[in-house]
């Protein structure tokens, strides 16, 4: 099957693009930069946006996002390396915001493409789940009042 | 043979962690050739639960009970909540 | 919550907007003129494109998709009505192609907003799957020797 | 009581079925009241297999039991490839 040859821009030769940003981008943009290079048939995208309030309700006027220089990159590197591996034809990009982010703005961009829709689909939410849960980042929250650092993450909105 | 000169880690906090101990990063100097990561998280701190702090040796996770060695950077940090 | 007032491009009024076209379209537009009347904080975003090869392995001249028309549309607003009421959140945008589609143009697009990633995703999906088994559409392969009418839709790519 | 004059039903083929037919739509007059899809399906066509028909009347996907009056539309299509 000659479409399972992915022409993605390389990281270390592999289909696997990701950057931490310290300013803010144009998702489209990128998508459409992203898909240029890549011929697969499926393409899952995501954007992650910056709510105007803040986890108590009160109006946010900007969100900060740290990291932990060095170790974050490398853990979402080996993580992607290895989602990469199960798949011959899956493309992953994967764009995050670190540094103040202000409502509206994107925190996040992630795209899978692959042959099949649920292959793109599923590798799609095992990547957004693990930069959730798996890779050092810590939102603190900036409201007219104070800033506060967020204890827990935010939900699937239902019940699995 | 043990060595008498002191010997250097480098403590890296983050996050709240940072900000409730007022620093971000320290070079300690340890007795002996090695110590346990809790026992760095004690001399540095007395007051924070221990509950939920995710700790790393040379920027890789590990846990308390880990050996830290001279010249390594431990790091001690509170649940991710990026994405 | 005040965010959850949604300020989709409407249709009848509804968070719902789709559309049958029968020609291209440059999806990452869309996308972006969608979502900037769409405040929610995630979303989820699928562009499935013309593969260059048929079912058979042979070099795709074009695709030709058909449709049943009055029925196609009727059925996909029926749908897409019902899922937006399971969550006032939920904006979603469809645009599916008929007529002939070349290698690598978009057949299908799909935008789904909501408050939680888990919501956006779930409902893309749903609406995908609906889109490829329950709605009128068929699709004939052109080669350069013939045609064939597809008899059975591409697979998922894994086990469920 | 049954009316003497004919009535008149719109029959509409889809995708290979209409390929294989040869023709889109044809208005075809049937005997009495009412008559079951089933019965069109074999009025129009002896050849081709029954499995994976899907019919609708008026737009509406029912089945090959289902009873077509005077002035309906029904469509007999192969199984749904969109997407």
């Amino acid at each position: 099957m000659r479409w399972h040859l992915c022409q993605c821009l390389p990281v270390d030769n592999l289909r696997i693009k990701f950057k931490i940003l310290e300013e803010t981008f144009n998702p489209y943009k990128e998508f459409e930069l992203w898909e240029k290079v890549n011929k697969n048939s499926a393409n899952s995208f995501f954007i992650g946006r910056v709510r105007p309030f803040d986890q108590f309700g009160n109006d946010l006027k900007k969100l900060e996002i740290i990291h932990y220089k060095g170790m974050t990159e490398n853990y979402i590197k080996k993580y992607l390396m290895k989602i990469s591996e199960k798949q011959d034809d899956l493309c992953i990009f994967l764009l995050h915001r670190i540094g103040f982010i202000y409502p509206n703005e994107p925190i996040i961009l992630i795209a899978v493409s692959a042959n099949h829709r649920g292959i793109a689909n599923k590798y799609l939410q095992e990547i957004l789940e693990f930069t959730k849960y798996k890779v050092p980042f810590w939102k603190k929250e900036w409201t007219f009042k104070g800033s506060s650092w967020v204890k827990k993450n935010t939900d699937l909105g239902f019940e699995l | 043979m043990e060595s008498e000169k002191s010997n250097k880690i480098k403590v890296v906090l983050l996050s709240s962690i940072a900000e409730d101990l007022g620093w971000n990063e320290k070079f300690l100097t340890i007795e002996g050739t090695q110590m346990k990561v809790f026992s760095v998280w004690n001399l540095i701190n007395s007051n924070l639960p221990q509950d939920n702090i995710i700790v790393s040796i040379n920027q890789e996770i590990t846990d308390m009970d880990a050996m830290i060695n001279p010249d390594d950077e431990v790091a001690f940090m509170p649940m991710f909540t990026g994405g």
